[in-house]
Parts: structure tokens; C-alpha cells; sequence
């Protein structure tokens, strides 16, 4: 369903002021989902926004749509609800990673087993914002938060590489300031049917400032990101110098034109590939950093399937009524 | 058994002098393998053709197949039939069916001095008496002086009876309950027929089978009738006054997907059920998965809180969103219903009480979550609690129950239990059509629209995510009384929560005053019941009334909010007395509500109360 | 401001005419980045070592970083402090430090007529009066004529005062707090010195920073001194009568993790401390994170379910298993605690209240978890309820609720609520060697071992894993009374159900009887209180009495079991007033338990009573 | 910590009469537990066997050491809990795959994330068994119960996929009736330090019989499995003619001998190798079904540094009193 005039980002605005902290990477986002929701020509009131607690999941007070604030981690159940009663409405998750990954790591897991036709974007700053900063299953080993004064000692989960280990049939990353390629990643996800994960790498700037700056800086994010396409050779780099190439089952680096290695050497990325993907998204420093669609390989969406499954049921059932089905079997008369 | 006067019927060939009775207790008992279950069935289906009332109730062995010949593997069936009008599974039978040794064990301590006890004698091999835990043979140690016992052969001569089919014997065996369903239906004069044409049914591809099973039922039917025993006990129980109509056995889960689909039906919606397993509750799961071809969307979701909170989902985006467990799933549902509390979305959410605490005994039945329905959450979040008092009485409160939630914009908690689950009673089958319908309305113009202003009923509007022009955000956080929009201003939350509470409080008026199901409206002595113990009150109020003892039953189905005139009726009575399976606590709330000295009765044995002890209770009070 | 008679001291050049006040409240006001938080702190301790009594409360902004300049982005440190004891942070102040418009916007409706207000006349530009959402400069149009405003241009002088340090000006602004406190020093005749060892010592890699705040401090005071603003109010308050000792300021949330280390050292436990973040608890996370060399680990688990259920496994494993949350946290809990109850091991939960249902206001306080923690869960499944009255009491409380969790084999809850713990009181600091150890028994003697077998106060034996010839098997299904082998065994059940309630009730021979705080132990009217309102009760009461009325303060800290004497004691008064911030909670456990006809009076703002409210309610109740 | 005397199999079984249905898979994999604990010279009093609500989960009454039959989902939880407070405890979990999977799937998850020291046996059956056969999140799509009377819609969980996404170090498979092999890969779980999570393919008689005889049946075990064995050639089949290769990053069964495959072309297995376990965790037929220790890659467990930590923290602060503690920052005296 398409609005009838065309609506631009401000028309997603809500009348609400913003209450982030200033230089929070989410208004970034918030600007790139609103230019997204015009640029797809998206009917306010056919969207919904669900999103679960943190500074993230406020997301849905500030679009002009359908927006409901659930509890704690459990957005991606109730997104399934609400597909479930009307696969027709255009869903989009949104959370932190505290959010997604830890109270509701479970509920993130099955949405995606099941392929439910969701928008899911996770926000990840590596660290509870909304209660002050204590680190999150994403914090690097070391973080000094509330919580872990001395450094947190538990090894982090990679959101993405979860997801393809639950079968998720989307897999992508963005990044909170990258307002140019945000909107058309953010487009891809929305125009794949059934569950679509995007992580985006968000800055808290009070809690967690530069937890990303190593690969996110001006300085050095040419040669410390790999924007995937799909299709075309893996090629990072400032001089576009640098790709990677399958070595024994492995994923390495490699300089273009030094010892031999040509252009042609470089794999092509093949979103369809999951052993691929698997790899791309686990690629840390010194490893470029995977941003764009990373895993693409559509199926049939749980909401259609279970609605076709129950459409067939009122097929075959010759149909009757409640007070027929209620005589059915062994009845006897009093007179 | 409640004997009625000895009619003399002239004796002749196949017709003994049968005794009449009032009603009687049967109960068959088995090897999870004997198929006792069945057997249940079609004596229920022959005693209810037969015109008597009848109240059943199986009862499965814990473990899903425990090794045969043990007591903890044993299975059985009880039923309670009689002339007159049948309101419990009774409280021992007066016939009891042990085709082995365990089933034998595991019911001796019910069994009442001269009850009927009918065995086959072939399965007391050692080697089963000392599975049942039989130092020795029972038969021969007098431990069963006190009945009368029937020793019979089944083993042998169902094998007899079948030689001649071709069947190994370890298929004949499979037989054995017909032959004892024969030789009680004799017992009792009910028809063959019916369950013969079931059989022919059920095994229409295995003719060879079904004719088995039919010939096992007439030879135990005919070896009852030659008497070779000497005589038999022979009884004869006239048909019970029933309203007239069309009938069927129910039990309370089978109601509950029926009247949650006719709740459906009335507010126009369609229904998301969104569950996780778990006993007793999912038979409703299963039921409603069969009924997808009436609007019925089922969903198993990962566990409780995604169950609940898939159901809210549904709600919001408007469909009839439900929600079903047990204490402990009901329990990790908590602070999702908190949300469409808060929220105010319509939520129906179906407890099936089990014994606890904790994972507690899950096959048995108690009535303990009653302060987890009421008062269970976290903060002030009310919400109407309703409670079945039958199997059949589980088709009117889940439909109610729809009503209620979808009219006042709240979560609504149905109770029932474990026992109410898998009891069966016959159902005068209603007409659906005959009952009003509450088209739920959705809110669609623009016009000053706020997604938290009230009605006059203190009901906010229900909006269709899709509806054009009607844009909004809702959530957990505190919200401004009329836009919805966050708001931590003080006086908005105090506002709101006691718009909250009116919203609640409000639905007593929507609901029926209290009526008195028996006896007077005042008096020496009220009982005071919820939920499945309607029919042990039920009877024993009856019976202590005859006896000319003044005494009220008063049985609440709307649990929260209470009828408006609960409070005057009660303190009507002397006393009030309120039997519950659990520790108090229905006790508790009228005690608080209305301050008054009301008492409990409780019985956590996971059964229900037997009609003696509440009986014994009123006595206890009343001879002062 | 309560006012004592004037003293007539002889004016000199820098001493004023001060007037002698018996009590006085101070709200520093202004932007999240101002450090309001810093200036009271300072001044709390300024006028704790000038020995008055004194209650603090910090009102943060609800957004982590509000926008510089707007209402929700107001942080403000109220204080109340007296020549007498003092019991509550104020219903009103009679200073305000506004210093932006913002500040002075929220804080406006809460000024009582003649409050001093001193504003930093520099931030009223129109960009940050349009941001307060002022459309006139509130000093033009008269809406402060009721109040005495002092209308400083703080951020011009606080430049000035600084211009020689080099500082940049952004950075002399951010002394602008200092500049305050030096003027309400001068006003309060406080010492300037220990925030100036304050200052060096904070700063001390910083001098330049340290000096110019200490610059300003100083000429903020000067200012005032010199007088030349024409006479300035100043006031002179006495020292508070106090016991004599050792004093220290304390936090509800500082208390409760010193008690909790307090209460493991006497029970020769080490704890295992497992928790989920969630507003207003997780500061009890981070001040115990901080405390590992005191045999402290601490766990944030993945979620408040996993937090309980490693509190569980730690208490299994036989150290001091505790976890902590707020409301809808515990709801998620509830399940595991659930096994808790039935598996028998100690538990420690704490409940920091907020404002519900669902998210509800996060920071802001209520009370309304009395239902959840005394009803709240599936089944007959009774537990220990425990509720600290004041920041210090917390650390009294939460050693008891470790006591009672070990010597009696049970969960237990302890209540404290976002009020609790966040403010700050005076604390005589005790001397905790002296309160008496409880040890913690280990059974290791194989011989007649029973894991379910009682010991005369109904509770059973703790073991560790790792003890030899112990080993053995305990879970959430129902457990032999013995053996603690699954039984679904009726009598059992009905046996072991018992039990766990006569054990809960047996605690309450374990507490004390319930005293009096204020008042005779019978006569007109009791308001009986719990947790935090235990101050404005306690003020309300002295007031009242002193004005002749016939009232008594009782102030329940164990709520379930209730004393034993409860009952008997509020039957002695005519008339029970129960003050909740909540809907009447307490209210009903009372009328249920003692048929007294309890009254609530009930407060859901999210702010504390107010003295006057509660002087109010007991006046409507004894006119007549 | 050892027992003084060897102890037998048989005195690690309980006085508990065993109830599962006759012919359950789990009396096998309780047979091969027992066994293992011999083998391993387990030490009872310091063994604790910890687990969940199911069939599967009954099963700590039926060994003689210390046990706790929790909730259900929770007993990763729970037994994180235990090693917390008692890193000397010899704790192992059980579990089904609704257990494990469904309702605490994100315990077992943050678990093998954090890497505790647990050894973890899941008991995949592909169905809810106790509580009376409705479909799990292993049971394949179309299967038939009580909760989908037509047939599953929704795509499984692979459990060791999963449980490579969340980052886990030691990830095996068994199968239930495989006497010969079960107590080894049990021994070598058990002796790994860290999580080690152990798929027990085992057959539900009562409800999902027969779900794995694709590969697990006597004839066409030979072809339909492949035993791993670190270091060594991956070659399978009852003829040991078949092998697994890496083509373009991809495995792919070849035959040893046909069109010039030699055994030196088969992928030898490295249980320490990532990306390989990430694809043999997901075999399915027509692929052989990976059986043994796929991935073994130990690292500091959660509970053993908490523990070092905690003694780092003691060690360094000077040890005070909490009396002295309460006297520290600002005090003043009131006489
Ligand atoms: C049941 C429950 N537990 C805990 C909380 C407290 N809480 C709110 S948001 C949050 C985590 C925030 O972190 P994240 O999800 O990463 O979002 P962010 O604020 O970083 O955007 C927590 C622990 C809650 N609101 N409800
Ligand atoms: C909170 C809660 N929800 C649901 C249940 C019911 N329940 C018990 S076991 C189980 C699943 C059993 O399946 P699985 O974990 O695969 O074990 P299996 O019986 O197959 O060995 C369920 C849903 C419960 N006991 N507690
Ligand atoms: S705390 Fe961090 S994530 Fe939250 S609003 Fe502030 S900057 Fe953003
Ligand atoms: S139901 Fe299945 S898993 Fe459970 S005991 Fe029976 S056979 Fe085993
Ligand atoms: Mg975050
Ligand atoms: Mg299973």
C-alpha cells in the first residue's frame, strides 16, 4: 500500500521533541529511517514501529506512524503478533543491544528462525545507554562500566553472526553516520520479504563514546571498512588497493598489485552464499569491517505461510457452523 | 451407593431382580496399555443414552509410559451416574474394574466396605504382584474380606472367546476391557449397540478388529447374564430428570476452545492464540489448532513471555489476542500483561490451575493461583479475573470472558483448573445464535481523536494499525491521560491510575449480581465457592438442606471485580465458609473486601473435595 | 520556614541580624550539566559538620542527557536541614537556586509564598527563556511578586571573580555552582573550608580548576557579605540535639549494600550477587561491584530470570545468593522464586519500588509491590516480606533480610523504593562487630541425612555440593517429605504444603513484636506506615501531638509474617489510618488478617507524601 | 578432585525407579553417562548434575551425585550460578531441545558465550516429549502435532550452528544408541575447560519415532554419518571410500578412486578451525551427518577468571574492615 501524495522525511516527524543526548548517533539514525520511509514512498499509516526499552527502542515516539513501546527485549514477539493478526502492515523492529541480544536474545533468535516478515534494526553501541552505561553482551573484554569497574572479562557476541547461526536469510550493517549509504541499506532490508536484521554501529557518546572509532574514523575507515556489493569483487582501501581473497576455506587480505595479486584475484562478493557470510561477518581490525548487505537469500515468511496454512484450512473444512460443529459426534435427544 | 426401595421384578431366565439405585460410582482401572480411557468413554456414552446424568473423570498416570504392571503406570477412568441430577465424579466407587494387580493397589484405600470389585485373576502373576508392590497375593491375605470381589478370568476367556478369530493372543488380550465393559454394561442394563457401532467405526479398515472387540463385549456381557458365578449384583437406575434437548458429553477444555470461538465470533474479530506448552493447559492449544477453519489463528510461540506478548501484538493490531497457561507459565506472563494494563489493550489470558509451587504436581488439580490472578504484579494493575465452575460452565466464562476484555479495554484472566480440564459432563448443546453478540469497535475518525480519552464507561478508543489519519504511539511508559505521549507529570499519574482502577471497578456493572444458587439469602451459614469446587458443594449443600439444616451455596464466577451486592449478602449469614483447593484465598479478598469473619476450607491434596468433607465442615459449624 | 523567636545580636560590619530558624529547605536548581548534584552534596556536608540534622533528596532529569536549557533536562538537590530532628527532605523549600529559566519553570509551583529565590539573572535570555517555555520574562510579569527574589547576574560575576585565572569563559561558567553555594553559605552561616579540602583534593592534577572554584565559592560568599544588594536574608540555626558518635551522610542504596556485606560477614557466607540493570536498582549492582574484596561477586546476568536463577544456583551451591531488581524485574523473577519456595534454599531478593504499571516512571518512587511481594505468584507459595523505613534503616533491613534467608531456609524480599534509594540522611555510624554474628550451619554428618527432614523451627538442612556422602537430589516437582524424591503423593502434598507455611510462620517468632514509634499503644487514631513514608508519617505525628491530638505512629518493617501483636494492637484504636504510595495495598493485608476496618490513604504522583497531607487526612478523620 | 575408590557404572544409578517409556532413548544415554562418570573417575560428592523441566530433564534423579531439577529453560542459569559461587564443582547440564532451545535458548546462548565451565548435553528428540509431543524448534517442517495438526511450517534450529553463531569452543555430536562412541565424546566434553555443549540425537519412541532412521538405521548409518577425528582424513562410508573436500570454500562429498580422487585430496578434519566446524555443525543428508568433536577450541572460562579477578581485587585492595570501610570519606563527630 502506497501513500497517495508523496511524503517526505519531515512528514515522518513526529510533534515530539527529541530527547536523546545531543550527539547521540541515534538522531543520525532517526534522519536516515526518515529519509528512508519517504525515499520508499512508505503509507504512515499501513507502518507500524515497534521497538522494545532503551535510548534506542524511544525510536517510535518520533516517526509519524503506527508506533507501539513495548517491555524489555520482547519486540520481536510482539512484531510477530502483530504480523501474525495482519501480515498486510509494514513492521519495523527497533532496539539496542542490550535490548536484542541480552533479555531478548531468544525472542530476536526465533523471529528470525521463523523468517517472520520484519524490518529489524539493532543499534549497537556496545553498552546499556538508557540505565547509565553498565556494559552489554557487545562490550569489547576490558569495558570499564558501572557494572564492571576493573573491565568486563566475558567475551562479546557478534549480533550478525548470531543471526546466521539462527538461519536469519538477511543479514546486514550499517553505520550511524553514514547518511548516504544508511537509506539505500536500510531500503534493501525493508524491500526483503521476511526477517531482515540491520546492525547499526550507533555512537553513545555518554556512555561509550569512540567504542567504534577505530574503524569509523575519517582517517581511517577506507582501509578499515569493506562496503560490500554484491556481485563485484571485494575491494577495500582509500587507493581501492586491497581485497580478499579465499585462501584454504580462510578469508585473507590482499594488496592488489603486490606479488602478483590482480583484481581478477579478488573473491566477488555472492550475498546468496551463507559459508561467505558466516565469514564476512565475523571480520574484525586488523580485518576490514563488513558494512552493507552482507547475506541476502530470501524464503517464504512465516506470517504468509501460517496465513496461506490457515486460508487452505477454511478451504478444505466444507465449511460450518459453530452451532453445527458444536453436534458433531455422539449426541443424544431428551424429550 | 444412595440405595432407593428394592423393586420386586419377577425373576426370569435372563432378567435377575436388579437392584435400584439412585445413582452409583464406577471406575475402571488399568495398565496405561489396557485402554481405560475408552472403556470410560463408551460407558459414559452408554449410561448418557441410557438417560442417566453423569459426571467423569480420567485420571492419567504422571509419566507419559510408564513400564507395565506398575502402580505408577496405572490408568483410570471414573464416572458418577445416577437418577437424579449428577454434580461430582463422586467420592468412592461403588464398582471398581482392576484388570491388574497395580490398578488393584493403587485404589484399594478408596474403595468404601462392600463395594464391588471385579478382577481379572489372570494377570495376578507374581511377577505383576510384586511390580504392584503385593508382598502377597491380596486375594488370599483377607485385605479384600470387606468387598464384594468378582474373580474373574478375563485374561483366559477373552483368549477363549476369540480363538476362533485368528488373532495372536497378545491381540486378543487387547480385548480385555471390552469383555470387562460387557460384563458391566450387563451389571448395569446399558445397550451394546452403541458401542458396537463405535467400534465398527473406529476400526473400519480393521474389520477383523472391530468384530474382536464387539465379540469380547458380548461373551463378558453373556457370561454376566448366564450367571455362572451364582448371582451377580444386578442394578437398575431410572433415567434422571433432565431439561429436554439435543445432548453431548463435554469436558472443560473442549468448551473453553468452543466458547472462545463463539467470543470471537460475537465482537466480529479474529482470534491469535499465541501459547507454549504445558499441562494442564495445552489441551486448549490442541483444541484450537483443529478449529483454524473458524478465523483461528495458533501460535506456539519460544516460550510464555513471547506467547503473551505475541497475543498483545495481535490485540494491538486488532484481532481478539489470547493468551493460555499454567501457574508457573502464567507467572512469567506477568509483566507483559502489566504492559497491556497499562497500554489498555483487550487480552484474554486462560489460567488451567495445577498444584504447586514451582513445577509442584502438574497432572494434579488446585485452585492456588487465585492471588496471583488478583493481586500478582508488580505496581497497581488491575485487571477482571472470572473463574468456570463446570466443563460446561467453561463455554459461558471463555466467552464471557472475550466480552468483557473486548468491551472494556483490559486483560481478563479466566480460572479454571486440572480437574475442570479433563472432567466431562453432559451439555445440553445451545444455540449459539440465540446469545447477543458484542461487535468490538474500532475507532476510525480523525475527528478528535485521542488515544486515551474515555468513554463514558472509562474506555479508552481501539484502534486498527491501517486506519488512515489515526497515527499514534502507545507504550509502557507512563502516558499523558489523553494524547498518549509520555508523560512524568505527577498529577497525570495519579489521574491515570485511578482511571485504571474506575475503568475495572466500572465492569461491575456490566456483570449479574450475585444470586444464591441454593437456599436462602440470609441465614445461619453460607458457602461460599469458586470454580471447581461447584459440585461437591453443590451436592453436599443439597444434601445437608434435605436433611433440614439451614445452609446456602453462593458460588462466585466473576472473581474480580465482585458483584456489587456480595458484600450485603454475606453479611447476611452467621458464617461464611469458604472451601477452597488451596490455602485461603478467596478467603483473603472477601475478608478484606467486605470484613467479614469469613473461614476457610482448604484441601491441597491435588483432588477434589469429596461431598463428606464439606459435609463434616458444616456439621463442625453449624452444631454449636 | 518554621521560625523561632528573634535574637537580637549586635550588628558589625560582616555579621548580620541573623534570624534563628528551627528548620529550613534549600532546592538547588539548574541544568544536568550545572553540577546542582556536587552543590548539594557540599552543602549537605557543610551543614551536617555545622550539626544540624538533615535529609537530602536529588531530583535527577529522567533523560540521560536532556538538551542544555529545556524543563526536562532540570537536575535539581533539594535539602532539609534543622535544629531539630528532621525527618523529611520538606514538603516545600523556602530557598531555591534557579540557575537558568528552565529551573526556575519546574520549580515554580512549588514555592510557597515569601520563598527566597535567587536566580542567575544571566542565563534569562530569550533563547533559553523560550526554551523554558516562558513567554514573558517571569520577572516582568509579576508571577514572582509573592516570593523575596534575589536576582543575581551570577554568569557576569562569576566571570569577573575568575577573569585573571586564564580560564577560558566556558570554563569560568562552570563555576557558576560555586558562586551560588558561596552566597547560601553566607546566607546559612555555613563553613566554607571543607569544600574548599574538598575541591583541592578532587582536583588535585587540576589546581587551576580547583582554585577557581574555590575563587568563586569565596567571592560568591563576599558578595553576600558585602552586603550590597541592601539587607539579605540570613538565618541562624542551632545544632541539632544528636546522639553523640561518629556520623557520615548515607544513601538508601550505600545502606543496603553495606548491609547485605554486613549480614554475608555474619553469616560466614560469601555472596553472589546477581542482577540485571533496571532503574532505580542498579546502583545496589554498582556499589557492590566495588565491594569484591569484601567476598563479593557480582554477576550481571543476561536477564532478570538468569539473575534469579545463578542467585539460586549460588545459594544451591552454598554461598549468599541474592538478587535484586525493580518491580517489573521481579515480576520475571517470580517464576524462580517460585523454586526457591519449593526446593527450600535461602534467598535474598530486593525490590527497589518505582512508579508502575509496566515501565511505568522508572524514576520516580512508589510503594506499590506490597501485592507481589506478599501474593504475587502461582500457588500457596509464602515467603518472608521485609520493607526498610530510611536510608540508614535500609542497612538494618538488609542484614535482617540475610538473617532471616539463612536461619529459616527461605526467599526473602526486601522492599525499598526509588525514594530509599536516592536520598541521603545523617548515620551514626555503627560499630558492626557488635551486633551478635548468625552463622550459617552446614550439614555434613551423613548419619539419618534427609534432605527434607525439619529441624523444630520447621526448617530443613542446608548442604554443599562437595560434601562427602551427601549426595542427593532436590527439585520444583513436589518432593517427599523425607527424601525429597519426587512424590505425587495427596497426603504429601497437603503434608509438605503445610509445612512450608507453618515454617514462614514460625519467622515470626523470630522478629520482634511490634512497637510503637510515636504515641499510646491505643486511643483514637494509629496510622500505621511502611517503607519510606515512614518520615512524613513520623513529622506528621509529632506535629499533631504536640498540638494535643490523640495519634499514634506504628511503622511496619516486617510485613509478612506481620508481628504477632499486630492484631491485638491496632484493635486498640478506634480509627487505622494506612498511608501508601500505592492504591491501598497494605490496607487489604491488614483488613484481611485482623477484620480491623483499616483506611487508606493513598498517594500516586511519584513523589513523596508531603507533611501537610498526612496532618490533613488526620484531621478529616478526628473532626467529628 | 577423585573418588578414593574406582567406582562401577552401576554406583553411579540412583535408588530411583528409572520412568521413562520403554524403548526411550534416554535409558542409553543414561547407560553411556554412567559409564563415562566410571571412566572419568568422577568424585559424587563433588559431581552436580543440573537441568530443566522435561524428559530429558529428569534425568539427575537417576544419577547418584548431586543434582537439581530446576525450571524450565533456566538450568544453564542456574548452573552458572553454581559455578559462580563453587568453580571447584564438577557441574553438568541437561536438557531437551525445547528446554535448551525454545525457552532458554538465550541461557544456553549467553552460557556458551561467556564460556562457563559446563558440560552441557542437549538431548535433541526434535519433539516436546513430557508434555505430550508438540513440535520443538528442532522438529522438522511438516511435522505433525497435537499444536500442528497439519504439519510445522516454521524452519528448524540447527542447535550447534546456533551454538557456533554465539561463539562456543566446544561443540560435539552423539547419538544416542552409539554405546561404543558416546562415553568418549562425553570424556572429552567433560575434560574440555570452558562450555562444552554435546548433541545427543536421541529417538522418542512414543512421539517422534524413527526421526532420525535416515541416519541412524544399522544400513545406512555407514553412508549417512561421518565420525570425525582430529588431524585425520574426513572419510566416511561402510566401504571407507568417501570423503569430504573443500571446492571454492564449499564441502563437497567426493569418492576416493573415482575420476582421479585420492585419499591425500580429502579435507583432513581440524577441530580447532572455525569456519570449517561452521560447516560441519550444518550437514545434512544428502551430506553425511558430522558425528564426534567437531570444534575444540578452548579458552579462559567465564567462572575462572570472575574468580581470579575477585582474588586480584582482594589481594590489591588493602584489606580493610567494614568498620574501617564505613569511617572512610567524609565523617564528622558529634559529642
Ligand atoms: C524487564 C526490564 N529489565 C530491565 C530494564 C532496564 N533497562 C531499560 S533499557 C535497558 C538496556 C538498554 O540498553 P540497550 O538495549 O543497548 O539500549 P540503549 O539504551 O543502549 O540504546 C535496561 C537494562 C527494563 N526497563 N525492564
Ligand atoms: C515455565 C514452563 N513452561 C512450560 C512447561 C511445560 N514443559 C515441560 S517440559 C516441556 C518441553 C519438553 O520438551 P524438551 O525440552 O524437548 O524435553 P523432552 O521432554 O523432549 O525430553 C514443556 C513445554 C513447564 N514445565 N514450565
Ligand atoms: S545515553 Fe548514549 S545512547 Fe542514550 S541517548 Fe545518550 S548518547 Fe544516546
Ligand atoms: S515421551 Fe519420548 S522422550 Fe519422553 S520418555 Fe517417552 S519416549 Fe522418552
Ligand atoms: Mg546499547
Ligand atoms: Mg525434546
Amino acid at each position: 500500500m502506497n501513500a497517495p501524495v508523496a511524503l517526505s522525511s519531515k512528514d515522518f516527524a513526529t510533534d515530539q521533541e527529541v530527547r536523546w543526548c545531543p550527539g547521540c548517533g541515534d538522531y543520525a539514525i532517526l534522519k536516515a529511517v526518515q529519509k528512508t520511509l519517504a525515499d520508499i514512498k512508505a503509507d504512515p499509516a499501513n507502518t507500524v514501529f515497534v521497538s522494545g526499552i532503551g535510548c534506542a527502542a524511544r525510536f517510535p515516539y518520533y516517526i509519524e506512524t503506527y508506533g507501539f513501546h513495548t517491555i524489555h527485549g520482547r519486540a520481536p514477539a510482539v512484531a510477530t503478533g502483530i504480523k501474525l493478526a495482519n501480515p498486510e502492515l509494514d513492521v519495523w523492529v527497533v532496539g539496542g543491544d542490550g535490548d536484542m541480544l541480552s533479555i531478548g536474545g531468544n525472542h530476536l533468535m526465533h523471529a528470525l528462525r521463523r523468517n517472520v516478515d520484519l524490518t529489524i534494526l539493532l543499534f549497537n553501541n556496545e553498552i546499556y545507554g538508557l540505565t547509565k552505561g553498565q556494559y552489554s553482551p557487545t562490550s569489547r573484554v576490558g569495558t570499564r562500566s558501572p557494572s564492571t569497574p576493573t573491565g568486563s572479562i566475558d567475551t562479546p557476541l557478534s549480533a550478525l553472526k548470531l543471526a546466521m547461526g539462527a538461519g536469519a536469510r538477511f543479514v546486514a550493517r550499517g553505520i550511524d553516520t553514514q547518511q548516504k549509504v544508511l537509506p539505500d541499506l536500510l531500503a534493501r532490508a525493508h524491500a526483503h520479504k521476511g526477517a531482515a536484521l540491520v546492525e547499526i554501529i550507533q555512537n553513545c557518546i555518554v556512555y561509550n563514546d569512540n567504542a567504534f572509532s577505530h574503524f569509523t574514523d575519517r582517517e581511517v575507515e577506507g582501509e578499515a571498512q569493506l562496503y560490500l556489493r554484491h556481485g563485484e569483487p571485494m575491494i577495500f582501501g582509500k587507493a581501492r588497493d586491497r581485497g580478499l581473497r579465499l585462501n584454504h576455506g580462510r578469508l585473507e587480505v590482499v594488496t592488489i598489485g603486490a606479488n602478483g595479486v590482480g583484481e581478477h584475484d579478488i573473491l566477488r562478493h555472492d550475498q546468496t552464499n551463507p559459508q561467505l557470510a558466516s565469514m564476512l561477518v565475523s571480520m574484525e581490525p586488523p580485518m576490514p569491517v563488513a558494512i552493507g548487505v552482507i547475506y541476502d537469500n530470501p524464503a517464504p515468511s512465516y506470517d504468509a505461510m501460517v496465513h496461506a496454512d490457515n486460508a487452505k484450512q477454511i478451504a478444505s473444512a466444507k465449511a460450518i457452523t459453530l452451532n453445527e460443529l458444536l453436534r458433531r459426534g455422539p449426541t443424544w435427544q431428551v424429550s | 451407593m444412595a440405595v432407593m426401595e428394592q423393586t420386586e421384578t419377577a425373576p426370569h431366565i435372563s432378567e435377575p431382580a436388579r437392584q435400584s439405585l439412585e445413582s452409583a460410582v464406577v471406575r475402571f482401572a488399568g495398565d496405561s496399555g489396557d485402554g481405560m480411557q475408552v472403556t470410560g468413554a463408551q460407558f459414559t456414552l452408554a449410561t448418557a443414552i441410557s438417560r442417566n446424568d453423569l459426571a467423569t473423570f480420567p485420571d492419567f498416570p504422571a509419566e507419559i509410559r510408564a513400564p507395565v504392571g506398575t502402580t505408577f503406570g496405572v490408568s483410570a477412568f471414573q464416572i458418577n451416574f445416577g437418577a437424579r441430577p449428577i454434580r461430582t465424579i463422586g467420592d468412592a466407587p461403588d464398582v471398581l474394574v482392576a484388570l491388574n494387580p497395580a490398578a488393584l493397589k493403587v485404589n484399594l484405600t478408596d474403595l468404601p466396605n462392600g463395594a464391588v470389585v471385579i478382577l481379572d485373576s489372570g494377570s495376578f502373576g507374581d511377577r505383576n504382584l510384586k511390580k504392584a508392590g503385593f508382598a502377597v497375593d491380596p486375594r488370599e491375605d483377607g485385605s479384600l474380606d470387606a468387598f464384594r470381589v468378582i474373580d474373574l478370568d478375563i485374561s483366559k476367556r477373552v483368549k477363549e472367546a476369540l480363538a476362533d478369530t485368528g488373532l495372536s493372543s497378545r491381540e486378543q488380550l487387547r480385548c480385555k476391557n471390552f469383555y470387562a465393559l460387557g460384563f458391566v454394561y450387563w451389571m448395569f442394563d446399558r445397550p451394546r449397540q452403541p458401542t458396537a457401532d463405535w467400534l465398527l467405526a473406529k476400526f473400519k479398515d480393521k474389520p477383523v478388529i472391530a468384530s474382536a472387540n464387539i465379540k469380547a463385549l458380548n461373551a463378558g456381557h453373556a457370561l454376566a447374564e448366564t450367571a455362572e458365578y451364582g448371582p451377580l449384583p444386578a442394578f437398575n437406575i431410572d433415567a434422571a430428570p433432565m431439561a429436554p434437548g439435543l445432548y453431548r458429553t463435554i469436558t472443560g477444555h473442549e468448551a473453553l476452545a468452543f466458547g472462545l470461538v463463539d467470543g470471537a465470533q460475537k465482537a466480529g474479530l479474529d482470534m491469535v492464540f499465541c501459547s507454549y506448552p504445558i499441562t494442564p493447559a495445552s489441551a486448549l492449544l490442541h483444541n484450537l489448532a483443529r478449529l483454524r477453519s473458524f478465523g483461528v489463528t495458533t501460535f506456539q510461540a519460544e516460550d510464555e513471555i513471547a506467547a503473551a506478548s505475541a497475543a498483545i501484538g495481535a490485540a494491538y493490531a486488532g484481532s481478539l489476542g489470547i493468551t493460555s497457561s499454567s501457574g508457573p507459565g502464567i507467572a512469567l506472563k506477568t509483566e507483559a500483561i502489566g504492559l497491556a494494563i497499562a497500554v489498555e489493550l483487550p487480552l484474554v489470558v486462560i489460567n488451567s490451575q495445577r498444584a504447586g509451587p514451582s513445577t509442584g504436581m502438574p497432572t494434579k488439580t488446585e485452585q492456588s493461583d487465585l492471588y496471583q490472578a488478583v493481586y500478582g504484579r508488580n505496581a497497581d494493575a488491575p485487571l477482571v479475573v472470572l473463574a468456570a465452575s463446570s466443563p460446561s460452565n467453561c463455554f459461558e466464562m471463555a466467552r464471557e470472558a472475550v466480552r468483557l476484555a473486548v468491551q472494556h479495554m483490559t486483560p481478563v484472566m479466566l480460572l479454571t483448573d486440572g480437574f475442570l480440564a479433563n472432567a466431562s459432563e453432559p451439555w445440553l448443546i445451545p444455540d449459539v445464535d440465540a446469545a447477543p453478540a458484542f461487535p468490538a469497535k474500532f475507532r476510525t475518525d480523525p475527528v478528535d481523536f485521542m488515544p486515551y480519552r474515555r468513554d463514558r464507561h472509562g474506555v479508552r478508543p481501539w484502534v486498527k494499525p491501517g486506519t488512515p489519519d489515526l497515527m499514534h504511539r502507545i507504550g509502557g511508559i507512563e502516558r499523558d491521560q489523553l494524547t498518549g505521549n509520555i508523560s512524568y507529570d505527577p498529577d497525570n499519574h495519579q489521574t491515570i491510575t485511578e482511571a485504571r482502577f474506575a475503568k475495572i471497578a466500572a465492569v461491575a456493572d456490566d456483570i449479574p449480581l450475585q444470586d444464591v444458587e441454593q437456599g436462602s439469602s440470609s441465614g445461619r451459614l453460607a458457602i461460599v465457592g469458586w470454580g471447581s469446587t461447584y459440585g461437591p458443594i453443590s451436592r453436599a449443600v443439597t444434601t445437608q438442606r434435605d436433611l433440614g439444616v439451614d445452609v446456602s451455596h453462593i458460588h462466585l464466577r466473576h472473581i474480580w471485580p465482585l458483584p456489587r451486592n456480595l458484600g450485603e449478602l454475606l453479611r447476611g449469614f452467621e458464617k461464611v465458609l469458604v472451601p477452597e483447593m488451596n490455602k485461603g484465598q478467596l478467603t483473603t479478598v472477601l475478608r478484606s473486601e467486605y470484613l467479614v469473619p469469613a473461614e476457610g476450607l482448604s484441601k491441597v491434596t491435588g483432588k477434589p473435595f469429596a461431598v463428606s468433607e464439606i459435609e463434616a465442615a458444616i456439621d463442625r459449624l453449624l452444631d454449636d
